[in-house]
């Protein structure tokens, strides 16, 4: 394989006393979708807001080959978005203001024009609530935000954190669509997803993260269908499923 | 250091804390900012001297008719303003205290800017000492019953409380007017040791004064507003000899304390709970290991393989 | 599933604008004691806002709510007034709610947060804590909320965690810390906005029977909002279905699974999991 | 040999810093004088001063130090009644005179009883120097009257302020007692500094004089305000105004006021100790300066008439000297501890300095 | 009225970098008052000791002010921001800052009252029949300029789109690139500068002392009045202020003025509890 877009190098996540994250290691290929599958509290978000640099770590990130700066804004101008967990909306904003939030840093108002465009056609209904102020937007209407927030700064690599919490099931297919669509657009993906399931069916690889720590990784397919992952993350009714259409 | 003059600075924080122990109340348990505190403090302070010096009741209850006055216009007060939201409630109080400085100013028979004397000296150490212990287990008494957690819980999310069945805006009003009581017989207190009192006594800054103390204590602990209290009674005090210095030195106080300890010196604990910490510190530690291991299954078994 | 009981929530034409905004349109269904009722629709459909309605956070525009036979909100029409109880009457009344966006009293211990909430279960006075003498009317109350506390902590298999503050819960325990502080005030009606979110499959099963449980022990009646299909799938017993403000449908979980205006508006092409599966 | 112990209370933070810095600093370089002189009874003299904040609570703690702690013999100031009447109980407990310089409210002096509202013993150990609230609006208002030939008289005051209230209250009486008439009264409060709209209400009565009992920053800017707006009248104020700051404020807007002083500006002795004073310490001398000076003069003369420190001692001759300070005569009364028959001096504001018009005293 | 019209461009000079502040900020700075002061002491030396021209030092003024309460931030809320604190924390330190400053002038400056030379001429300015003030005229010039260019900055910049972000969410500012601590930084400085103005021509049409501060009390009560955060609220908060003061005390009573001025705020917050020019939106649950 080439060279890696992202690569963590032991990094670690902690508050006060507690690890959220230790020494962990991942690589984001350029242009891959990976997935981090996890249970409640085992550090996904951590991983994720040390990366953007909401949180402070150790260890080593490296993007591009070299050494990711610490501020956050700075790492948005590298390339990077973040769409975090609990969408963060800024609530007393328009959606339209929050859109162009997310295209602070961007200078190039035709380009920007550009995608603001295409976000609102990925997602129509943002464009109804154009100049409803944020906060009183419905929680999927903020999840839509978010994920076009997090779009308009053009990103190299997207790390989205649970973006199908509180979607109606006909949008959480919509937005696995469009998750597939921005790979196709040749950006790279990091996904963090409770329905696991989904997230592994998008992702090219994954990464189980295990109180901090990463225990398994591996294409998405394996990871799939290792019988601990499946107990754990897929439920039993899936687990039947899958053995199922194993079969 | 004289005890005379040490007794002189403990009956100021004898009425003071009782001052504070109401705005503690108000603040750091209900989650109201007032800076009109003054003005139920100036209420209780003319209501009990005109019952000593005027009327000729005894100290006792005439310090009672004072709070009592207090939390009757508290109540007022709260009636008209306590739907307002933070700071439009803050200036809501910030103009009645001063509303209430006006009217004394211009009202002859208190003797307006001029003010009320010959009150009778009564205020000493065992009559502050003794308002301050039955002020302090009477709050405690109350924080420690349902109607006290209904008034934390406004402060928390007072939406939530709503929802939880609490009537806020009785709750409220319960604080606002116990705090008015306490800021009340504070007053009278005052009054009963100054034998002098004047409306100009009883401006803005003593509000934010208490309003200081409350926070500099830390908020929702009434061990932290006698501490707060004591402290930022003495330092002035302490630093008397540095003239014109020494309030440079109090402020400059102020915001280091606020810096290295931002939750206030005791924010949100009692005495007690720094002696049950230990026990308390390992049960929180347990619980958050348990949270920990609340852990996919998956942990184990990888560990197996 | 306890079908003919009497009917406990009643929304008749219940609508709500906001500016040029109508969040719900003329919405009409009844729930009657025992069930567990589904509210879905598509994100923005003004589910949550039936919510706010139902408690009394937002006044309504038009229509009427009734609770166990009495009105509690009741928009302005020609020649009468609007008429509309205080979030605290009705939740007094015995209608609790769980939110969308978790609202705990964060700063506070898990065991503080289902004790403020007991406070219903005692009418001692303001004055009576001040004596706190063994065998007054105040300790006796105040003994038997902490063991209501105590017990509602141990039902949801809190106990361990009773003294951590509760921010510091993981995102699961704190739904379920809402859910323990809303039985606390002994409702008849419960109100669950998306318990599952942001919960795994494997969670989402066991969040579905401790719905059962409760409704079962409690004797209680819920109406429940969920995005997960497998859950309202699962434990509901009849779902009315919202788009865009308006009633699309309502029946048991098979009728509305089925239903063709449903699976266009909501549900989309069911079951992606099998087609992904046999990728 | 112990030095002896002396000490000043007041402001010296605050709203009226700016008065209690002057008194504290014209103290201090008594003090260093007489010490250079030898002392008092040939023992030195050793000052302790605290700052009040203005504060009553504060006034009544600094006391408490001053007197348990630092042992002072008697006290200085402060520089306002509120804080004097407060510190009288402690004052009476341990046996320490006060000698105030510009609290003026008779209450200072005098136990007073709400009930009957009438005065009745006068306090041990309360002194002042100056004259009261009554007397100095007597002056005003006979001056205005007499001396102005006005009868129509409008006040305008600071409803916060005790002094000023107390001025108000006697001038509005003898004035009307005289067959003069109130044709407006309009107040404001210590922290304004814009007063046209009531000023438009003075300028429609027309009155002959405008009486401004207030301190010299707000009769400033009034008497700006006011000539803006076409006040004609005769400005008339009290003892708050004397400085010169009222010069650099409004010179131009004051010209012709007359205010009550306490000394005559032609005495030689006032000209040498300003400069003396402003040369030392760079700040412009206020009235207070004057009167803490005399205060000063007067506590050494009662200590050299007891000639001890002893407290006690020093109160009851406190009764028993005369004294000339810069400020007249001074005799303490035994019966109300107020200087006896004590004149004011009408000044008047003309070109760029201060005029002496006339003493006036209640007699006249 | 007029008069109300001049004294309320005062308070809102002062009211309109409470509120810039609160707009980001979310607290009541009341150190803004100790800012405004300093800023007026600055304008006087500049033009007695430093004998400088009116515009320079004007403009000094407006700098060293917003040097000021850069300091603060960087001194005593930014460390109060890393440790997460919440706001009331920020209100009492700025208390704290705020009895300092105005102790630390009088204890070196000293507390005498000073007089700003004569700049403008007191020969009114006159418009028909409107007759005004030069410095009035200053003021109130001042003010709308002052005004007009934050709006602007405020509401149709990219900085000011990221100082209405950061308001709310730090985090999920940075998240989108912004970079807080310079976004604080320049609304402090912006609110700066605003109050070394609003201290000169203060001090140039009444006087500089060390407890000017007290005055601003009303420019904050005007603030919260006209909405906190908005600024054409705390600007027309603070003009309404001026004229309802003026016009009670020139058509009831001066002796009541403040009274009734607050009984009237009190009846409008009742109606509109959240201020004029402040959002009302049902809260969401
Ligand atoms: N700000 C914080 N302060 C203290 N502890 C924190 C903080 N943020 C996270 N933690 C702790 O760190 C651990 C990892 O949290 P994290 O949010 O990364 O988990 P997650 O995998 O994203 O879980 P979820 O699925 O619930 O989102 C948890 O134990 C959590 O309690
Ligand atoms: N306070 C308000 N002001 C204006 N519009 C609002 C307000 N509250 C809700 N809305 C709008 O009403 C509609 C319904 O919102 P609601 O929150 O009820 O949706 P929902 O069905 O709960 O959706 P979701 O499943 O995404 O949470 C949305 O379009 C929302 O933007
Ligand atoms: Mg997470
Ligand atoms: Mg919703």
């Amino acid at each position: 394989m080439g060279e890696a877009l992202l690569r963590t190098d032991k990094l670690s996540v902690s508050f006060g006393g507690i690890h959220a994250l230790r020494e962990t290691n991942i690589e984001i290929n350029p242009g891959e979708i990976v997935a981090i599958i996890g249970s409640n509290g085992a550090g996904k978000s951590s991983m994720m807001n040390a990366i953007s640099g909401v949180v402070k770590y150790s260890g080593e990130i490296e993007f591009k080959g070299r050494p990711l700066p610490k501020q956050a804004h700075r790492i948005v101008s590298a390339g990077i978005s973040h769409v975090p967990e609990g969408r963060l909306i800024f609530a007393n904003l328009t959606t339209m203001e929050n859109l162009r939030m997310g295209a602070y840093l961007r200078n190039d108002a035709r380009a920007v024009a550009k995608t603001l465009e295409r976000v609102l056609d990925m997602f129509p209904r943002l464009k109804e609530r154009e100049n409803q102020i944020a906060g009183t937007l419905s929680g999927g209407e903020q999840q839509m935000l978010a994920m076009g927030r997090g779009l308009m700064s053009d990103p190299e690599l997207l790390l989205l954190d649970e973006p199908s919490l509180g979607l109606a099931p006909i949008l959480v297919d919509t937005i696995f669509d469009i998750i597939k669509e921005i790979k196709q657009m040749g950006k790279t993906i990091l996904l963090v997803e409770q329905n696991a399931y989904k997230a592994l069916s998008v992702a090219d690889r994954a990464y189980v993260l295990t109180q901090g720590r990463i225990t398994l990784e591996g294409p998405a397919c394996d990871v799939m269908t290792n019988p601990v992952v499946v107990e754990a993350y897929l439920g039993k009714k899936r687990n039947r499923l899958i053995q199922d259409t194993a079969e | 250091m004289s005890w005379y003059y040490i007794e002189g600075i403990l009956i100021q924080c004898g009425y003071v804390l009782m001052v504070v122990l109401g705005l503690s109340l108000l603040t750091g348990f209900a989650g109201l900012f007032s800076f009109g505190h003054a003005g139920f403090m100036a209420i209780g302070a003319y209501m009990a001297a005109i019952g000593t010096a005027k009327w000729g009741l005894p100290f006792f209850p005439a310090l009672l008719m004072g709070g009592a006055a207090a939390g009757v216009v508290g109540a007022g007060l709260g009636s008209m303003t306590l739907n307002l939201k933070g700071d439009y409630f803050c200036i809501a109080t910030l103009g009645f205290g001063e509303a209430v400085r006006l009217i004394l100013e211009n009202w002859e028979y208190v003797g307006g800017a001029r003010g009320v004397s010959g009150i009778p000296w009564e205020t000493n150490l065992n009559s502050v000492l003794i308002a301050c212990v039955v002020g302090t287990l009477a709050l405690m008494a109350l924080i420690r019953s349902r109607h006290g957690r209904n008034i934390i819980a406004i402060r928390e999310d007072e939406l939530a409380a709503q929802m939880s069945g609490i009537n806020t805006f009785r709750y409220k009003m319960i604080a606002l007017i116990i705090s008015a009581v306490y800021a009340g017989i504070g007053g009278g207190l005052l009054a009963h040791y100054m034998t002098y009192i004047q409306p100009k006594m009883f401006q803005m800054v003593k509000s934010t004064e208490y309003t200081i103390i409350v926070i500099f204590g830390g908020m929702g602990s009434v061990t932290g507003s006698i501490i707060g209290t004591l402290i930022l009674t003495f330092l002035p005090e302490m630093l008397r000899s540095l003239d014109n210095w020494r309030l440079v030195i109090y402020g400059l106080a102020v915001i280091f304390i606020m810096v290295i300890r931002p939750r206030g010196l005791m924010g949100g604990m009692e005495l007690s709970d720094i002696f049950r910490l230990p026990a308390r510190r390992r049960a929180a530690r347990m619980a958050a290991e348990r949270i920990k291991s609340m852990e996919d299954a998956g942990a184990g078994k990888e560990a197996q393989r | 599933m306890k079908s003919g009981g009497k009917e406990v929530l009643k929304l008749e034409h219940a609508t709500k604008q906001f500016g040029g905004l109508t969040a719900v349109d003329d919405v009409t269904f009844t729930i009657r004691e025992g069930e567990i009722f589904g509210l879905i629709g598509p994100n923005g459909a003004g589910k949550t806002t039936i919510f706010n309605l139902i408690n009394g956070v937002y006044a309504l525009s038009g229509g009427k709510i009734l609770f166990d036979g009495k009105t509690i909100a009741e928009g302005a029409a020609e020649g009468r007034k609007a008429l509309q109880l205080k979030p605290f009457q009705i939740a007094q009344m015995g209608i609790t709610r769980t939110f969308q966006n978790i609202r705990l009293f964060k700063n506070l211990s898990v065991y503080d947060n289902v004790l403020i909430a007991c406070h219903r279960s005692a009418n001692y006075s303001l004055f009576e804590p001040l004596l706190r003498l063994k065998g007054t009317r105040f300790s006796k109350q105040e003994k038997a909320l902490k063991h209501k506390a105590e017990d509602l902590l141990d039902l949801m298999g809190l106990t361990f965690y009773r003294d951590v503050i509760s921010v510091n819960l993981p995102y699961g325990l704190q739904r379920k810390l809402e859910i323990a502080r809303a039985l606390a005030l002994d409702p008849k009606l419960l109100l669950l906005d998306e318990p599952a979110a942001g919960m795994n499959p494997e969670e989402t099963d066991s969040l579905m029977q401790m719905i059962r449980s409760i409704r079962d022990k409690f004797d209680l009646t819920v109406l429940i909002i969920e995005h997960h299909m497998d859950l309202i799938m699962g434990v509901c017993d009849r779902i009315h279905v919202l788009n865009f403000g308006k009633s699309l449908a309502e029946g048991t979980p098979s009728q509305v699974q089925s239903s063709p205006a449903v699976i266009e508006a909501y549900l989309g092409a069911q079951d992606g999991c099998v087609k992904e599966g046999e990728r | 040999e112990d030095p002896i112990r002396i000490g000043w209370i007041g402001s010296l933070t605050g709203d009226s810093a700016v008065f209690g810095v002057n008194e504290s600093s014209m103290i201090k370089m008594l003090v260093e004088e007489t010490n250079a002189a030898g002392g008092i009874l040939g023992r030195q003299v050793e000052l302790f001063t605290y700052d009040t904040k203005g504060d009553a609570n504060e006034a009544i703690n600094a006391t408490r130090r001053i007197i348990a702690q630092d042992k002072v013999c008697a006290i200085l100031g402060p520089n306002a009644s509120g804080q004097c009447i407060a510190i009288a109980s402690v004052l009476e407990q341990m046996k320490v005179a006060d000698i105030s310089t510009v609290a003026t409210n008779p209450k200072v002096t005098l136990n007073y009883d709400e009930a009957t509202g009438e005065f009745t013993t006068v306090k041990p150990y309360n002194f002042r120097i100056c004259f009261t609230d009554p007397y100095q609006g007597a002056i005003a208002a006979g001056f205005a009257f007499d001396e102005l030939k006005a009868t129509k008289a409008a006040i305008f005051y600071d409803v916060s302020d005790d002094y000023s209230s107390g001025l108000t209250q006697f001038f509005e009486q003898v004035f009307a007692d005289k067959g003069g008439e109130i044709v407006a009264k309009e107040a404001f409060k210590s922290e304004d500094v814009e007063f046209k709209a009531q000023l438009t209400n003075i300028l429609a009565a027309n009155p002959d004089v405008l009486f401004l009992p207030c301190y010299y920053k707000q009769a400033a800017l009034i008497a700006k305000q006011a000539r803006e707006l076409g006040i004609t009248a005769v400005l008339l104020g009290g003892d708050g105004w004397p400085s010169d700051q009222l010069f650099v404020m409004a010179k131009e807007a004051l010209q012709g006021a007359y205010f009550v002083n306490h000394l005559d500006v032609n005495d030689p002795a006032f000209a040498e100790l300003k400069t003396k004073f402003e040369t030392k310490y760079n700040i412009p001398l206020d009235l207070n300066g004057f009167m803490a000076h005399d205060a000063y003069l007067t506590l050494v003369a009662a200590i050299e008439k007891a000639g001890t420190d002893d407290s006690q001692a020093i109160a009851d001759a406190l009764t028993e000297i005369t004294v000339q300070g810069l400020t007249g005569t001074i005799k303490l009364s035994k019966d109300d501890h107020n200087p006896i028959g004590k004149e004011g001096s009408i000044t008047k504001i003309a070109g760029d300095g201060y005029e002496f018009v006339m003493k006036y005293g209640l007699g006249q | 009225m007029i008069n109300g019209l001049s004294l309320g461009s005062v308070y809102a000079l002062m009211a309109v970098g409470y509120s810039l502040v609160y707009s980001i900020m979310n607290f009541s700075n009341f150190a803004h008052g100790g800012v405004i002061m300093v800023g007026a002491y600055i304008g006087y030396f500049a033009m007695t000791a430093a004998n400088l021209p009116f515009w320079l030092a004007f403009v000094l003024c407006g700098v060293g002010a917003g040097l000021l309460a850069v300091l603060l931030e960087l001194l005593v809320y930014t460390p109060l921001r890393n440790r997460n604190a919440p706001f009331l924390y920020y209100i009492i330190s700025a208390m704290g800052a705020s009895i300092f400053l105005e102790n630390f002038v009088i204890a070196t400056i000293g507390p005498t009252y000073r007089t700003y030379p004569q700049v403008f001429s007191t020969e009114p300015f006159r418009l028909g029949a409107l007759s005004l003030s030069r410095i009035d005229l200053m003021i109130i010039a001042v003010a709308a300029v002052g005004l007009v260019a934050l709006v602007i900055i405020i509401d149709k910049t990219k900085i000011g789109l990221g100082i209405r972000a950061s308001s709310f969410s730090i985090k999920a500012s940075q998240l989108m690139g912004v970079n807080v601590n310079v976004t604080i930084f320049i609304v402090f400085l912006l609110g700066g500068i605003l109050a070394g103005f609003a201290g000169m021509l203060f001090g140039m049409k009444y006087t500089v002392y060390p407890t000017i501060g007290a005055i601003t009390t009303k420019s904050f009560v005007a603030a919260v009045f006209g909405g906190l955060g908005s600024l054409p609220g705390a600007i027309i908060g603070s003009v309404l202020l001026g004229v309802i003061e003026v016009l009670v005390s020139g058509y009831l009573s001066s002796n009541f003025r403040d009274l009734i001025a607050f009984v009237i705020l009190i009846g409008i917050l009742i109606v509109k509890p959240t201020g004029l020019m402040g959002k009302t939106s049902e809260d969401k649950a």
